[in-house]
């Protein structure tokens, strides 16, 4: 292959990975900082990209700039779930291995709820729309452009997490909440208001990264489940709680499988990419990154 | 069993939610509503003769076998309706159409789509849409009638896949046609770009890509990306569906795939095809759609002549030429023997059927370039 | 069996624990003899809860040997076979079972380590242990339920359970007042005397602790710096300078 | 500090407890500026007291620091009001750094002051200073009660209560802990600490208070308490 | 030991299997087929809440021993009599599970559940994988099959081992090293439990039990593929089932199984398009106001109770 097809390959594995970087963020801040093991994170991902899909084509709202009103509204609702399901059951827990487990099952409950919710009012059928599909070309290479803003928009917003968790207490106060409550609040932590807002961001994120896949992916209420596992895998290769660490691993990732399906082919690139993620938690079992 | 008066009871299972069910609510449950209504608005199903409205009973499975069966047990075992429609898909139909034998319905599904299924020569079961045999090998056909000297192909790993796999390795055969890269994919791919570039580089005539809806949405989108622009470039379900027009807008053009059908076929093809869209608000899908609708019209007929008698229904279905929109449709075992192997290409805004020559609403054209 | 002052119990020859750069152990060599009855003490972080991790198999010495009862060598194995082989331990910060009841939590090593091994005499039901301790009438209470000093004192039962010849114990007196303190150090002292245990036993009251010990080391930095009589111990310069201070003067 | 009589935080007939089960009846206490000893054999409501004012448990009873009531219950005001509280168990953030558990302490300050404060802790306890990256929770478990001390430092409180802060902790340490704790104290903070170690924590205070079974039965200066008879016999084990 | 008291789960038992195996002849195929699905639940989140609720290792393999079972039935079951069929089916699941354990059991927590779950997908493409270079097809057709009453009974019979082997454990040494393990594995270490090989024997144990139950359940389905016979959703509703009911408990589990099963197919045919929102509201209120499983209704009834 010649050398702009490789650097086409690897681009597009890093694309890729950006992807998969966009769809972990919200997960990492729920479950790396919070505990929270929201496995109904995908359906949230599927609101954002319903709501989206529905600005555009029944409003005419373009979708790049109905993002920033799906962060909202996803904030908005994560905020009150948090304040309806989760304040309680993290009042009730005994600790943290309980609470998680519990919050797991809050978890696939909403994804119930969420799905079928969405099911009732749009169907079960595919949808799409075409939307910045356009081939760019950079320099030798060509992606479309929606691609191109849906990377650009994952390596942006997890610098501006990274930042905002490095240049403040934010994120370290949320964790100290988790691993001692009474702690926290010796400290002064105002434990009412940091978990909701935390978790309103985590599904704005959520809506964004949703938001974004639509203008790529077919869309449909079942559409969640997959994302919700590859945010799982990118937060544990990456550590659970390092939004640096879901960045690299996502990037790793998508370059390792761009590798493998060229080198084999993509039905082996499953396989491959399952045996690399279960080999490197069994080599370094606190995700690639971790310091121990 | 109430054979007189009452509505006749009609029961499924199919998916509403779950993976399977963004194929059944696009080529199957929408006609199994539409069809009731517009036999109750005509007054009711002809049994016989004697007008009965339908009283439709349809449960989700929740894409799940064990739960499909669990219904068609209920439906056919306990409250014993008078008929039932089959659910979606292959999968769900393995483990149906036994039952549906053993209690002795008949079941006639649009999309069942396995030689191993008609193997299992149960009587009650008939299948109406065209096997991979015939489906392949009239693409093959299409593609030496076109002078196709080099393919690539690109295929699923589920049964679908590999049957269709199979049936296109077999037609090639008595081709020259070399293929010049096999490469298969894991349901829910989400990326193909690596080996469409791959396949770029290989510059074949043809690409052939047995996919599903989302992963032909995927290589069709990821092709235009990479600038990938084969002479036919063919990708095997949901090509038919509106979906595709949505998300490939102007690029629909010249794309050929999996399509036995459109308004132009019959003008009750195109009563149909019309009364869909208002119904639904979306078209229905230029293959599987027609099969089904097609599927229920035979039943409605064999009804009226028959009744409800579901054992003389059977021998009725097995041995008869039914009028349908696709045309006339009669069964050879479980199979349907009249429609052939089909393929339609995008033009402008319909999918023109395109081969065979003798089924076909427009001319095969060479694809332009992605824009 | 031989004469119980003289049987080898445990040995730990040149015993190194490292974390990352940190030494915590460094080259620790010390044995102990049936019978005996030792304190271990020095400065906060000296490496005396990573010594006993070390020989009770809870953390993986960097290098270095272990010898249990009759020379077995139990380097780099699990803990359950040092259970196994009579070593009992308590840890610093209790690590009860929270929903079992005190006798469970009592029962629990008999089932397990102590279950082939010979009842320590006196001690050979739940009842005895959990009356010796003071917590006979706490028996039925949910662990999770009972103070942190409860807890210490709860630990010492769950490590008698295993039927143990050694016993490890880590500031199980912390938290205590001076008068608890002597009564805590009078009944480990009883351990020794009347049911026959060996006694290794970590702790800072110190006045106390050289009153009731035969034998002390003592840790600095990861290192033993000295090993002795009580009295010897206190003489020593390095010890008096790392960690005693002027703590002797008061009482001594 | 121009509350009544001097005293930085007054406490009246306080009572608190556990779901129905009273602990503290009815006490009444004057915290005043410099160090207060409070000891009581165990069990008999010291953390209990201690938990209450902090706000970490709901109460009954008056508690006014500065002369303005505290809030019942709620631990984050408190802190905001000045309060600061090493607790029982320490309370300590296992899975995260030394230097991040002390950077939380000053979650309230601005962050220029909290570098200064972070120095700070560093001076007085240099073996913090020595793992500032170690997790909290692999410390040894005295030096995670010198983080648990500093860390209720970094908040920069004008009422510092301490939980058997020299549990753990060897003696040397615990000397040095105590000058620690009269150097705040001469800085103007005012100290309330209960103690096992009494006495030394006797020779630290200016002033104690015994409690037994939620009651005070003794108080009055430390060096009297110190030769009182009761506390002697009680504590000291001396007759 | 034989105390009525501890007599008593045992002739729970006994009249609750004796009940259930008439249910083929006295009820409706449908009823039948329901009772089946409870009882393969039964099988599936007893099985696993005697070693996943002692141990509080969250496994979401269960998928796998399942799918590994369904395979393992789809190619034996030409040759080898029904019952050794369905014992082949554990004794390929339990196998994969201690090499399975091997390798992840050191793992805690969220790491242990991702990693199974990872390996269950690895599992299912391993399959799909090997079946397509050996066949050149994928799924496996199956054609004879034994008559629904076997399955019934079979499906019946592993659930009743199940949780018979789950009263067993519970008053046994290794279901005492299980609980110690859940409460604090380093602790159940330092007082003499071989805590690896225990966790080994479990993981492999609830294997077994996953493995039986594919094997039985498969032949209802006509055609078995990776997807449908590996779907994480059985393994998914296996833990809902079990945390449901309370994961400590042996009861809570068969009661979460039957109420789970009952209650969703009866809203699912009442309910036919707003079941599952239903369904999972019910599932977050369960949580907030029965966070202990419905076993803590009894269990606080019983406390009551007492003095
Ligand atoms: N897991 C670990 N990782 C890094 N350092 C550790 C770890 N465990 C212990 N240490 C360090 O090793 C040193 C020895 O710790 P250890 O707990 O043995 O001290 P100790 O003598 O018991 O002290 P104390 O009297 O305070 O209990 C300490 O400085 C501690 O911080
Ligand atoms: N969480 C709790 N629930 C119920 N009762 C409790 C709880 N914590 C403490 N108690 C009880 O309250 C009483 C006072 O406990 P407290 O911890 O205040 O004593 P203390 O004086 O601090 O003792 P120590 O010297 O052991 O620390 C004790 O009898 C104790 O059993
Ligand atoms: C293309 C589909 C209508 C066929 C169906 N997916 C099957 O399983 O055979
Ligand atoms: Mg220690
Ligand atoms: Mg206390």
């Amino acid at each position: 292959m010649s050398f702009s097809g490789w650097a086409e390959l690897l681009a597009g594995g890093l694309i890729t990975g950006g992807i998969y970087a966009l769809v972990a963020i919200g997960l990492n801040l729920q479950y790396g900082l919070m505990r929270i093991m929201n496995i109904s994170h995908g359906e949230f991902l599927m609101l954002g990209a319903f709501a989206t899909w529905w600005a555009h084509t029944a409003l005419g709202v373009s979708p790049l700039l109905f993002m920033p009103i799906a962060f909202l509204l996803l904030m908005a609702l994560g905020m009150a779930v948090h304040w309806l399901c989760f304040r309680q059951v993290a009042a009730r827990a005994p600790n943290v291995d309980v609470f998680e487990a519990r919050s797991l099952m809050v978890g696939f409950g909403l994804m119930f709820l969420v799905q079928n919710t969405a099911l009732l009012v749009w169907g079960g059928d595919l949808r799409g729309y075409d939307y910045l599909a356009d081939p760019v070309q950079v320099g030798e290479m060509r992606f479309t452009a929606n691609k191109l803003v849906l990377f650009g928009v994952a390596l942006a917003l997890s610098l501006v997490l990274i930042a905002l968790l490095k240049l403040t207490l934010l994120g370290k106060a949320v964790r100290a909440l988790m691993q001692s409550p009474t702690g926290a609040q010796l400290v002064g932590i105002n434990t009412k208001r940091l978990h909701p807002l935390m978790f309103g961001i985590g599904l704005g994120l959520s809506g964004v990264a949703g938001s974004l896949l639509s203008m790529t992916y077919e869309i449909s209420p079942s559409m969640g489940e997959p994302y919700t596992v590859t945010a799982l895998i990118v937060i544990t290769l990456g550590g659970f709680g390092s939004i640096a660490g879901s960045l690299v691993g996502g990037l790793l990732l998508g370059v390792v499988e761009a590798l493998g399906m060229h080198f084999t082919s993509p039905s082996l690139k499953m396989l491959l990419s399952y045996a690399v993620f279960i080999g490197v938690l069994i080599w370094r079992p606190n995700g690639l990154f971790s310091r121990k | 069993q109430n054979s007189t008066g009452g509505p006749v009871k009609i029961g499924y299972a199919i998916a509403r939610t779950g993976p399977w069910a963004a194929g059944a609510q696009v080529s199957q449950e929408p006609n199994y509503l539409l069809w009731a209504e517009q036999v109750n608005a005509a007054g009711g199903l002809s049994v016989k003769g004697a007008k009965r409205p339908i009283e439709l009973i349809g449960y989700d499975d929740r894409s799940e076998t064990e739960t499909c069966v669990r219904t068609f047990e209920k439906l056919m075992g306990s409250d014993k309706v008078d008929l039932v429609l089959p659910p979606w898909g292959s999968g769900a139909n393995f483990a149906v159409a036994p039952l549906a034998n053993r209690f002795g319905y008949p079941l006639l599904a649009p999309t069942a789509l396995s030689r191993k299924l008609i193997d299992m020569r149960l009587p009650f079961f008939f299948s109406l849409l065209q096997q991979p045999d015939k489906m392949m090998g009239a693409l093959v056909d299409m593609l030496v009638a076109n002078n196709v000297k080099t393919i690539a192909i690109v295929y699923m790993d589920d049964l679908f896949g590999l049957e269709n796999f199979a049936a296109l390795n077999n037609a090639l055969k008595k081709t020259s046609i070399q293929v010049v890269e096999r490469k298969s994919y894991p349901l829910g791919v989400k990326d193909l770009a690596p080996v469409l570039r791959t396949i770029k580089d290989l510059n074949p005539d043809a690409f052939i890509g047995i996919t599903y809806p989302p992963d032909t949405i995927l290589a069709s989108r990821q092709a235009r990306e990479v600038g990938f622009n084969p002479k036919y470039f063919y990708a095997s379900v949901g090509t038919a569906f509106q979906l595709y027009k949505n998300v490939m807008a102007a690029n629909t053009e010249g794309v050929i795939g999996m399509g036995s059908w459109n308004g132009k076929t019959s003008p009750e093809a195109k009563a149909y095809f019309d009364a869909h869209t208002k119904k639904f608000g979306k078209e229905p899908d230029r293959w599987a759609s027609g099969h089904a609708w097609a599927g229920l019209q035979i039943l409605q007929q064999a009804v009226e002549k028959i009744g409800l008698d579901r054992k003389a229904l059977r021998e009725h279905i097995a041995k008869t030429e039914f009028k349908t929109i696709l045309g006339p449709i009669r069964f050879e075992g479980s199979e349907n023997a009249s429609i052939p192997g089909t393929v339609s290409q995008w033009q402008g805004s319909d999918f023109e059927v395109v081969w065979p020559k003798d089924r076909a609403t427009a001319q095969l054209m060479p694809k332009p370039a992605w824009k | 069996m031989s004469n119980r002052q003289q049987q080898l119990l445990l040995e730990a020859r040149e015993l190194t624990v490292r974390f990352g750069g940190l030494t915590a152990v460094d080259a620790v060599s010390a044995t102990l003899h049936a019978g005996e009855i030792v304190g271990i003490i020095g400065p906060n972080g000296a490496g005396k809860t990573t010594f006993f991790n070390a020989i009770s198999g809870v953390v993986m010495p960097t290098s270095g040997t272990l010898l249990v009862e009759n020379g077995i060598d139990l380097t780099r194995r699990g803990p359950h076979l040092y259970a196994a082989h009579g070593i009992a331990r308590t840890f610093q910060t209790p690590r009860v079972m929270a929903d079992m009841t005190l006798e469970d939590n009592v029962r629990f090593g008999m089932q397990f380590a102590g279950r082939h091994r010979e009842p320590i005499s006196g001690l050979g039901s739940t009842g005895e242990i959990l009356d010796m301790l003071g917590l006979g009438g706490l028996a039925r209470n949910v662990a999770a339920d009972i103070t942190p000093s409860q807890q210490r004192l709860l630990e010492i039962g769950m490590a008698l359970g295993t039927r143990p010849r050694v016993l490890l114990l880590d500031e199980v007196a912390a938290g205590l007042t001076e008068a608890e303190v002597d009564a805590m150090a009078r009944r480990i002292r009883r351990l020794r005397d009347e049911h026959g245990l060996t006694v290794v036993w970590i702790e800072h009251a110190v006045a106390t602790l050289l009153k009731y010990v035969e034998r002390v080391l003592v840790l600095h930095q990861g290192r033993k710096i000295a090993d002795g009589t009580p009295a010897e111990v206190v003489r020593n310069a390095e010890v008096v300078e790392a960690y005693l201070g002027d703590e002797m003067e008061a009482t001594a | 500090m121009s509350a009544q009589n001097n005293s930085h935080m007054s406490v009246r007939g306080l009572s608190a407890g556990y779901h129905g089960f009273q602990v503290i009846q009815d006490m009444s206490l004057d915290v005043r500026p410099g160090v207060t000893v409070v000891l009581g054999p165990n069990g008999a409501g010291k953390t209990t007291l201690l938990k209450a004012l902090a706000g970490l448990l709901p109460r009954a009873g008056e508690v006014l620091l500065d002369g303005a009531a505290l809030p019942s219950a709620d631990a984050t005001a408190c802190v905001r009001r000045g309060l600061a509280l090493v607790a029982e168990g320490r309370q300590l953030f296992p899975q995260m750094t030394v230097t991040e558990n002390l950077e939380l302490g000053g979650w309230l300050i601005p962050a220029r002051l909290r570098a200064e404060r972070l120095a700070r802790a560093f001076e007085d306890f240099p073996r913090l200073k020595e793992r500032a990256a170690q997790l909290a929770g692999t410390m040894s478990g005295g030096e995670q009660q010198m983080v648990a001390v500093a860390r209720a430092m970094m908040s920069g409180p004008r009422l510092l209560m301490l939980d058997e802060p020299s549990l753990g902790l060897a003696p040397r340490m615990v000397d040095e802990l105590l000058s620690i704790v009269r150097r705040i104290a001469s800085q103007g903070v005012t100290v309330l600490m209960v103690e096992q170690n009494v006495r030394k924590a006797l020779q630290a205070a200016d002033r104690g208070y015994v409690l037994e079974r939620g009651r005070v039965v003794a108080s009055g200066e430390a060096q009297a308490l110190l030769n009182s008879d009761a506390v002697r016999q009680a504590y000291l084990g001396v007759a | 030991m034989s105390s009525p008291s501890t007599m008593r789960p045992w002739w729970v038992l006994c009249i609750g299997l004796a009940l259930a195996a008439a249910v083929p002849w006295i009820a409706s195929e449908f009823v039948a087929s329901v009772a089946l699905g409870c009882l393969m639940y039964i099988a599936l989140a007893t099985s696993w809440s005697l070693f996943c609720g002692a141990t509080r290792y969250l496994s979401l393999a269960t998928s796998a021993f399942f799918g590994l079972g369904a395979y393992a039935s789809a190619t034996l079951l030409e040759v080898l009599p029904w019952p050794l069929v369905i014992l082949s089916g554990a004794a390929i699941a339990s196998a994969v599970a201690v090499l399975m354990g091997a390798a992840v059991l050191h793992l805690r927590g969220t790491y242990f559940a991702v990693l199974t779950f990872g390996m269950t997908e690895l599992i299912r493409h391993a399959v799909t994988f090997v079946e397509k270079q050996v066949s050149g097809t994928v799924g496996r057709v199956l054609t004879v099959v034994p008559s629904n009453e076997t399955v019934y009974l079979t499906v019946l019979a592993i659930a009743g081992a199940a949780i018979a082997t789950a009263l067993l454990v519970k008053r046994s040494r290794f279901g005492l090293a299980l609980s110690g393990i859940g409460a604090d594995e380093q602790r159940a270490q330092t007082l003499g439990v071989d805590t690896r090989r225990m966790k080994v024997m479990g993981f492999a144990l609830t294997a077994a039990f996953a493995g039986a139950v594919g094997a039985a359940m498969a032949v209802r389905w006509t055609y078995i593929d990776p997807p449908a016979v590996f779907s994480p959703f059985i393994g998914f509703q296996t833990v809902l089932i079990a945390m449901i009911g309370g994961a400590a408990s042996i009861g809570g589990p068969v009661a979460a199984a039957i109420v789970f099963s009952l209650l969703s197919e009866t809203l699912r045919l009442q309910l036919p398009y707003g079941y599952m929102m239903v369904l999972g509201l019910l599932l977050i209120l369960c949580v907030m106001y029965l966070p202990n499983g419905l076993a803590s209704l009894w269990r606080r009834k019983a406390a009551e109770a007492r003095p």
